[in-house]
């Protein structure tokens, strides 16, 4: 994970998101099915699709398991990932005979807040004492993903308004308040494994469960990534710098972007 | 028995004020036009049920018909927030609305439980998370075999169910195909079961993967060709993502949404909209 | 992932000795060739599964392979008695069969309970009957919403489940279509499947209806033309009604089995059964 | 009911088995939908698709919706009942959502014995005290048909073999030990409302539950149904024959049958 001196594009050429969905990407190896959310999730395991792992089985949960889709899809209930799909099944299977059943090995979601471990609150957000509570979509698939999938990916932006000291609500479970809460709980996959950011990428520590920054994007600092934490982030004894993304990633990102855009 | 009928009849024979109403398609299939027919009839005081509320519900709340949301993800797919969803649950405008909010698995199994006539469903879910602390229609139920303690998700049996679906014959069988999403469970579910449809064919096409139902459990059928747009149908149109983009700024500002709701709604007709 | 295999070498990896196999197909699609195979490897002390036991159970609970039967009816349907199923019950030959007994709607969702990963399901159900008074996996739980008893069935996940398919591709991914029956729910429910099929096609084709599982969800798949006899495989074979008659007086003399049982099964090989 | 000088054929040329069946199908008129079990009952709701009724909706545990089977399957499972089928589910959805949710009017069952109150034994049967229970083919769909149709038929030979006293096994809830039993067990259809024999018609007294004689076939006497049944029968105060089976009914009953053998 230490940089090399590859024949990378220069740092100019490449965004922060990015870096961001490329490591995302990246992420999905050794994984044979990913359950999909939609937005930067989706744009990650397509992009893997079309990099170094193509025999990845996407799995949406509008009820499409092998999804192939040529572009990248707008919403989850794209009439293209039906099109491209091994099977097509309802709802009600989809999150009982496939997710439930623990079949999916990496579930990948995004998050609107985050906090030290791993928790997710996309359901509301405290504006103040004497504000009304800001209302954000709700929970989605998001609790039984992160509680059935064999491991969890997340990727989201690195800003403090996302990664909180204390989540405003708890939608879903990453470790709780930390190690032997998921066993507790009942929750049978391990729980997220990786947050990948436009900054680095956070991992659990193995004896705590709290997040730590185990590798930074090139260029990026270790107070940038404080600074953009809500909480005292702890860090690795040894940090890694990520890959620069190589000329085939960013040349497949673009294309999957292109296409997705010129689509709509 | 299904009666052919046209969308302002049944409509008003179906639905009234103060109904449970779902209304399912997994982005795809959404039965927009029976919305708007609603909307124009000004039928008021409902409990809507939908998985994901969508800009047909983004409309109906702003409409002011909606006293409560039984739902899972209230977002604009793809696209950002339900604004007029939003404006309701923070302001109150304009009027305030009631939320009971579940996650994905939990809508499903609870409108499962409802087509199976079951007064509740079994899952793995929601351990952990405070949904259940806003909510009287999760609980748990212990497993009398192993002792394990389960989420018990309260069914769901709305009065009236509105889907859409690709095709009916005379007879008023219906065939739907491609993403079917919940719509199976969401009509069985239902007291009455309204069906608006692209295309009334005198034998409806075989396809991979369909979910047929029966004229015997479905109450109305109407043709509405583009029924579902800014969704789309599989096989008949596709998805209008620009319409889904271009509604983000219109549903941010409540004089733009209502002078929206009046043009594209108020003032047209069921008539003039099938025509659309 | 689905590897492709021949059948004895699938048969012998996936079960066992003492395994609990489910062999399903409601009429249609019943494994009959992979149950022959089970004979000639000699596989013992099974736990068979199966909603409706039929000839394919008779033949191995005979050959004496069998030390329990979970089911719901165990008849020749459309001819009467299985009578090495009663042979054995009633006079224990070739060995005594410990019976775990459900009804139809009982046995079909403890599969869909296993298919899903629950440890039970909840239906409404084997009220006032006798049934459970001879079984330890139906009980009751009570509605925590409205206090309604239901009755709960303890899941069933068979270390192995066999079926019957129409196609298969190269990669493994599977398709079944006509009466899909519980075969879906029974393969998901198992830690191991095995999947026998008319043929391998380098593409699946387009069937309504279909039922596909992807290969990831299989274990080995095994091409067996006409490996459903004397049960039939929609689009491939129809049902061989005599032979369902003829069942009978074979199966009513232990002689006559024991014979027909030698020459048709023992004295063939996977191959041959194949081939025929 | 009471038997016309229609231009019928006369007795000789009709079996009693074809009474039972003629009169099995004639009982489905004002049904929408009908569950069918295999043998008699399948028979019969085939013959009135060919005579009075023919919109009726042939519901098969199989899982098809709407068969129109153009001969009598030998099978609940023929492929037969699939091909002509409105819609094809699975087995777990026609008991799920079809049968247990009450859509269906009218359950149609055999039996291998019945009791006073219309409960069903077919699981063992007791052969004394020192020999093995006899085994039967078990409760297949019976018990949740039984239980959650509007109403129930039900179509069997009459002998003191069927007709018992003593079920040696509930395996099906007819009207249990009377009335308000139904209610008492949360069984929300009527129940048993018929059973038809090759002698003539039982149906339950509304005061008591009790199964009744209230109609004979053409030929049949009271005292021929009395020793045919295992308990004390009792008898309506008025008991009328059934019509004899008309020309067209006749002819489509042997028909269907000759189909059903040929094909076979």
């Amino acid at each position: 994970m230490t940089q090399t001196a590859q024949q990378a594009p220069a740092a100019a050429e490449w965004t922060s998101d990015e870096l961001m969905t490329i490591n995302a990407a990246r992420a999905l190896v050794g994984a044979r099915t990913v359950f999909v959310g939609i937005g930067l999730p989706s744009t990650a395991a397509n992009l893997a699709r079309r990099t170094a792992h193509p025999d990845l089985v996407l799995i949406y949960e509008s009820g499409t398991l092998g999804s192939k889709p040529t572009r990248l899809p707008l919403s989850i209930g794209d009439g293209e990932l039906a099109d491209t799909a091994d099977a097509v099944v309802s709802v009600p299977e989809i999150f009982n005979y496939w997710l439930q059943a623990g079949r999916i090995d990496v579930g990948f979601l995004g998050a609107a807040q985050v906090d030290r471990y791993a928790n997710i609150n996309t359901t509301i957000v405290d504006r103040g004492p004497d504000k009304p509570e800001g209302r954000l979509p709700g929970a989605g698939g998001a609790p039984e993903i992160a509680a059935n999938c064999g491991r969890v990916l997340m990727v989201l932006r690195h800003s403090t308004r996302n990664f909180v000291k204390k989540l405003d609500f708890v939608t879903t479970v990453g470790h709780g308040s930390g190690p032997g809460d998921r066993e507790r709980l009942g929750l049978r996959g391990a729980g997220p494994v990786a947050v990948i950011t436009d900054l680095g990428i956070l991992r659990p520590d193995p004896a705590t469960s709290e997040l730590v920054l185990t590798d930074l994007h090139p260029g990026v600092t270790v107070a940038q990534v404080r600074a953009a934490t809500g909480w005292d982030l702890k860090v690795a004894d040894t940090v890694a710098t990520t890959e620069p993304p190589t000329a085939d990633e960013l040349a497949a990102l673009r294309a999957l972007q292109a296409a997705g855009r010129s689509a709509t | 028995m299904a009666d052919i009928r046209t969308l302002h009849d049944a409509v008003a024979e179906l639905i009234h004020d103060g109904d449970t109403v779902a209304m399912e398609g997994f982005t795809h299939l959404i039965p927009f036009a029976a919305a708007h027919e609603i909307i124009r009839q000004g039928i008021t005081d409902l409990t809507l049920v939908r998985m994901t509320p969508d800009v047909i519900y983004d409309q109906l709340i702003g409409a002011g018909l909606v006293r409560k949301l039984v739902f899972s993800w209230g977002g604009n797919p793809g696209v950002g927030s339900l604004h007029r969803f939003r404006d309701a649950v923070e302001n109150g405008w304009p009027r305030p609305l009631e939320l009971d909010e579940h996650s994905h698995a939990g809508m499903a199994n609870r409108y499962v439980a409802g087509a199976s006539r079951l007064p509740f469903a079994v899952l793995r879910g929601y351990r952990g998370s405070d949904i259940p602390t806003r909510t009287d229609t999760v609980s748990t139920v212990t497993c009398p075999f192993t002792g394990e303690e389960l989420a018990a998700v309260a069914a769901i049996n709305p009065d009236v169910t509105v889907i859409h679906a690709q095709q009916a014959d005379r007879q008023g069988n219906v065939r739907l195909w491609g993403l079917v999403g919940v719509q199976k469970e969401a009509a069985l579910a239902a007291d009455r079961v309204l069906v608006t449809v692209e295309e009334i064919v005198d034998e409806l096409s075989p396809q991979a993967g369909a979910v047929t139902l029966p004229a015997w459990a479905i109450n109305a059928v109407v043709e509405v060709p583009g029924g579902a747009h800014p969704s789309y149908a599989a096989g008949y149109s596709v998805r209008d993502n620009d319409f889904y983009k271009a509604w983000d700024p219109i549903a941010r500002d409540r004089e733009k949404f209502q002078a929206w709701i009046r043009e594209h709604v108020l003032e047209n007709t069921a008539e003039g909209a099938a025509a659309r």
